[in-house]
């Protein structure tokens, strides 16, 4: 049986695995580390031989001795394969995924039909949920996308798993373009027309058990014509709902007590009154020596009084101000707070469930 | 295993047109008592595939109903129960924040709010539920309701309806998964399972890269809901640690899930803290000779040969957890993480993940920061992940007005071997 | 000048005054505190002479010598009054009304159209924002709703701000209702139909300057429709929203340490083992005695030295299990925490704005 | 203050079909600069009513546009932005989450990605943009687009719209308000305003009961923004109490709100933490007497007489503190806030409101548990509130994809006066 890293947990790296190498929370990509090859990233050059004799999951120092870059060689999973897929690319995002296949009840086993199949990403979950006993029929009907998904599928040790058929499921229907006897259990419909594929799926659904839908529409609109075309066809419990989901991060929040502020004022008016004093004295002295008589003593007096007092060493700053500081650094108060990210997805898709129940065997 | 038929001695869940939801056990020759819906014959249902809806006879036999209305003659797209409100209150919504005619046959200009339009007194209603059942109560109440014809298209839906979940003696058998049982003790004891929702289920066992074959740790306070979600996405292979608090495991709300016995005994495998914290105080079993054994009653030594299989079966675990054996962390639990975490982290395989889940986000906040600080566990990162449901009405599309709150926060982060070449000045990205 | 609470601060109590009595969270009774009366809770019984004798804000503790009852009485805002209104009235709440608020740049002197009335608690907002210099016509098509807005409009001293309407806005137009001259520059439409509204708004806007709207619908439907009457009038920048609003509460959750866990499973332990030497002894000593012969060394020692080691005092409990604990008590460790409420409110109305720029005076 | 009227040397916002914004000063007799998009005078638009949308002439003269165009040459219903793809990378979305045909005229089943479909060169348009302007000029580029027929009609929309962003030299003045200093920071350095959003400010301005006649106290880190949204609904009457912690206090933002300086001088009363924390620290200003102030230079005894002034508002400041005055208090600002409000709530009279503001919910938690063990304080409760904006084109309505984060969290409670006749067991509800 054919080994898949994503159907697999493997320990140590392979030559010509595929190895996703994590750069930043943001940039992960996937190699085949082979013999005496590199990778070259902007935090330096990775030789493929060091890789080649590590564990998954293990911190690659950069080759070169003078940079202190590092990679991290991580294992494969649908999660972590959707993050390294390139930015713009349309993917069904893990919290929408994860409860698609929480609420169709993908399970080992489960015979899933999916279309389109779009960048795979989902396809990759749904094929480690099903797992070898299970079935993933995907449909694209954009060509050059299908071609790119088969050879993905291909290549990561899922032939046995998914089926990926290039074919327009809104006019052929689903058994016409794939060749294969369906009997899913499980719908995924990610297209522009739902209701165009709606039609199609009574003779390719299971005949003995429920089927569950879920359809993933960007717009209202799409979702009222989906669900038309849902209960004509007799889908019971039609829900639909909206997935959101925010990313925290921990950060750390300079605490800024109000007393530390009023010690700089202090600083700050003393200074001032220093100054002012000083310069007092300086007219008073000019102006005495002018007039020929004795400077007034109380401005003199004032001056050496503020002079007295000895001044904070610098300006004082509590918080280091103008200062380059990292959160957490030491000698500042720190509390620790979340903050979600800058940029908030705050909508994918509309999703619509319902089921289908099985055809009465007997009438009774 | 067969999810897809009804089996006996199994549980199933049972919805009811009141919304209201049921665990029975279908033990076969039995009566299911189905509460003011009812009693029916556990065999009637027993061998048939889950997904069809079915009515109570008098004669407490049941008649499957198969057509689009399932629970409810009319159709049943989600509604919103906020919108329900309570005899004599509905309609008060010239202003405001209720869904509206959109054919305006009877506006609500002249609305006064009254209760006593029915003209069926209680006593008769009762009397009618003795002869009549289901869709002929409905009926005649609905001939009884002084003002029916005068509400608007939707308020004789919304009416009709009510009286539905009332009096048809409807309900509705579901296999029981995870997110059933999230369903059922939302409505009952939602603290027991940790408010965990199916979205946030859904996600850890997604991120904990849950499936066949692989090997897991899990700390969970839920009565085993987590455990069970995780054994229905692993189909009997691999195995999952268990370590629990008391001196008992808490499996409560995984018998509900109709687990073979066999494959939940061969793949939970079961420590207590102070096993984890302490293999050392665990104290070894006595051998004894085989002569000793030999005139030993049965009982007592099937007991003695147990104890020494548990003793191979604790020195295994502890190897394992030394040795980084495990594919995956998921915490589910109100203790303290930090401390766990520092026991658990060795015992799992790099790029493997840790999945933590807690009702309030600040503890996951305190522990990101811990593991942001240990080279061991990349990029921790805490997700918050809710479902809305809509109310999906033609012509009276809205999110429900209100809903239960729960979910809690997934925090999620890689296991990594960090490397000692690493020169400083490599700041944590 | 007629005085308001809506409007004016006040300090003292006064004969009369509209009060807001404060029982709990969820549960605030408006009140008007006369000589000798009194207001009865489940929280005790309440002087009005005592109330009256009393500042704003003040708690007042209940008048029964044996109850540790009280209640605070409050000064009125139209946010306090919105909070006292009957649970289950329609009303706009304050997350709403002061987004609207602010987008509609309703400021002290801003005219604003409300259709429709309703509980009129959007309409104490608009009052206290608009001031004296402003004006709010507010029109509600069903009567005894209109009656009871009228009355307490008057009763709380803003009737030359508001001028409440009674009419059917929709069939009718706002100047045939009102029998004013109306020149809002804000207006807000809380009506099943508002598309049936905006073709009236035209003359009665301003005629120099932008006039802005917002109009409350719960459904998609009525969203879209309003949408198609407002381009058909031609108003600009069309924009949906929505708002939501969570209320989080501090709280305090108990830190449960893995180590106390331990202490207590070595507790259970020990007194396993202690309980189970004591008996093997016990057998051992009868067998012993049977069979003539001292009993086993092994098992007394270890009977006697499970007793040796000093037992917790009574069960080992460190967090209270079985016990009535509260929130913060000592003895416990504490984490602040912060949850929302269990019934959290996820859907009002969808909000849809617009303005509409005055009418050109010259062709340039 | 006439906000409805555009006024010489006011701050006016210009929004630009770019969708960016600028702040200028409309000096009179000067040019405007809009950027990319061209100057105009600023004459031609002084004294004229907001409302209307501009087309900049080569003249530098403008044409008022009253249209239902407003900025855009088509309907102007709020589209979203990230649907709204580089070139080359629209139309990816068999599959997926972008809007979608709804009448197919031309599917994407055969699109491949590709950027040379434009038949004009850079070079072309940049000489275009020379001889022709605003219409024509997109004109010129969609009849030079290969492919532009073969795109479904809402391609050709979105692409119409792009080449409108980039050509179309219209403009639309706004007057500027609390909300639209929001929306240009937000753009440009959202900091500084500690990432207030309109809804958050709108929700403090209702809480703190902001009206015409208060007197309010505010810790405003926000440059004024809060401050000037406060004078925005005081009318000119009331005062503000602004607590700072630098030398000088930091008005910058209101700057552009175009109140009329007398009124902010004389509703703004300013005092920094040394002093509101030491009044005692403040040195009296030593009395001179008429003799000598008779000998002093004008501009001296100018400056005495406002020291003197000084000294007797800090004294009434100082009274006004101590005796619980104030009908109000806003904090929006980084600096620990438990200190202040130890400091701050005598300040405020009873039944009065607290509002505090902040860009994380900790910090507010544990202001909200100390606050909970002060009777001075009811009910505290913090709110979250967040405004999602929607595409509403016909037939293709959803949620913007994505937002900007930001809106904090705001803790509002009442000042209260506890009674010394509560007996214990009076629980805090």
């Amino acid at each position: 049986q054919e080994r898949s890293p994503f159907l697999d947990f493997s320990t140590s790296i392979q030559d010509n695995d595929l190895v996703l190498a994590w750069l930043t929370r943001d940039n992960t990509k996937p190699i085949r580390p082979t013999a005496n090859g590199a990778f070259h990233t902007r935090f330096g050059s990775f030789q493929h031989n060091h890789i080649l004799a590590s564990k998954y999951g293990s911190q690659i120092p950069s080759s070169s001795a003078t940079q202190t870059g590092y990679i991290h060689v991580l294992h494969p999973s649908p999660e972590l394969w959707s993050l390294s897929l390139p930015h713009r690319t349309q993917i069904v995002y893990t919290p929408d995924a994860s409860y698609i296949a929480q609420r169709l009840r993908i399970r080992p086993g489960t015979k899933v039909i999916e279309a389109g199949t779009g960048s795979a990403s989902f396809t990759h979950a749904l094929a480690r949920t099903v797992g070898r006993k299970g079935r993933v029929w995907t449909f694209e009907f954009h060509e050059p996308r299908y071609q790119m998904a088969a050879q993905e599928i291909a290549e990561h040790g899922l032939s046995s798993v998914v089926k990926p058929t290039h074919g327009d499921v809104c006019k052929n229907g689903f058994a016409h373009s794939c060749g294969e006897t369906l009997d899913a259990s499980a719908v995924f419909l990610d297209l522009p027309a739902p209701w165009e594929a709606i039609p199609h799926l009574k003779t390719v659904v299971a005949k003995s058990k429920i089927t569950r839908i879920c359809c993933f529409s960007p717009c209202m609109e799409q979702v009222h014509r989906t669900i038309e075309a849902l209960q004509k066809d007799q889908w019971l419990d039609i829900e639909m709902v909206e997935v959101s989901c925010k990313r925290w991060e921990a950060h750390k929040e300079m605490v800024r007590k109000p007393e530390d502020a009023i010690e700089r004022l202090r600083d700050i008016k003393r200074k001032r009154t220093a100054g002012l004093n000083k310069r007092n004295a300086r007219v008073e002295a000019e102006r005495a020596a002018a007039a020929g008589r004795e400077p007034d003593a109380e401005v003199t007096a004032a001056a050496a009084g503020s002079e007295s007092v000895a001044p904070l060493p610098t300006d004082y700053n509590p918080w280091g101000k103008g200062k380059r500081i990292h959160e957490g650094d030491e000698g500042y108060e720190w509390k620790n707070v979340s903050k979600v990210e800058a940029e908030l997805k705050t909508h994918t898709s509309y999703l619509t469930f319902a089921y289908l129940p099985p055809p009465m065997q007997d009438a009774e | 295993m067969n999810e897809d038929i009804i089996q006996p001695n199994h549980y199933v869940l049972i919805r009811l047109p009141s919304l209201t939801l049921r665990v029975v056990q279908l033990v076969p020759h039995t009566t299911i008592n189905a509460g003011k819906f009812g009693s029916f014959y556990a065999d009637d249902i027993i061998g048939k595939p889950f997904g069809y809806t079915y009515e109570i006879r008098d004669d407490k036999h049941v008649d499957v109903i198969y057509s689009s209305e399932g629970l409810f003659a009319s159709s049943d797209v989600n509604a919103d129960h906020a919108d329900e409100e309570e005899e004599g209150e509905e309609e008060t919504t010239s202003n405001g924040s209720t869904p509206v005619p959109e054919s305006k046959i009877n506006t609500n200009e002249t609305t006064i709010d009254d209760t006593s339009i029915q003209k069926l007194s209680m006593k008769e209603i009762e009397d009618l539920k003795k002869t009549e059942h289901g869709e002929k109560i409905i009926q005649q109440v609905i001939k009884s309701h002084g003002a029916f014809e005068k509400k608007s298209i939707y308020s004789k839906e919304k009416y009709t309806r009510r009286k539905q979940q009332k009096f048809l003696r409807r309900f509705t058998p579901c296999s029981i998964g995870s997110s059933e049982l999230i369903e059922h003790f939302q409505l009952k004891d939602y603290h027991r399972v940790l408010e965990l929702t199916p979205e946030s289920l859904g996600l850890m066992m997604s991120l904990a890269n849950v499936h066949p074959g692989g090997n897991y740790i899990v700390v969970d306070d839920t009565g085993g809901l987590v455990t069970g979600a995780m054994l229905e996405r692993m189909d009997g292979e691999g195995t999952i640690l268990f370590i629990h608090e008391n001196e008992h495991p808490n499996f409560e709300i995984i018998k509900y899930m109709n687990f073979p016995e066999e494959m939940t005994n061969r793949m939970l495998k079961v420590l207590n803290l102070l096993q984890l914290y302490h293999p050392e105080e665990e104290e070894p079993v006595k051998r004894l000779s085989d002569e000793i054994l030999a005139g030993m009653k049965s009982s007592r030594r099937g007991q003695y040969y147990r104890r020494v299989a548990r003793e191979a079966e604790l020195t295994t675990l502890f190897d394992q957890i030394k040795n980084g054996f495990y594919d995956g962390l998921v915490l589910a639990t109100s203790l303290e993480t930090q401390s766990l975490l520092e026991k658990l982290i060795p015992a799992v395989a790099g790029s493997r993940q840790l999945v933590i889940y807690n009702t309030a986000k600040e503890p996951l906040v305190d522990t990101a920061h811990d593991l942001m600080a240990d080279l061991r566990v990349l990029a921790p990162t805490i997700l918050e992940t809710r479902v809305r449901k809509y109310q999906v009405f033609p012509g009276r599309t809205h999110p429900l007005m209100t809903s239960r709150s729960g979910g809690g926060y997934v925090l999620w982060g890689t296991r990594v071997i960090p490397s000692n070449d690493v020169r400083a000045g490599g700041k944590k990205r």
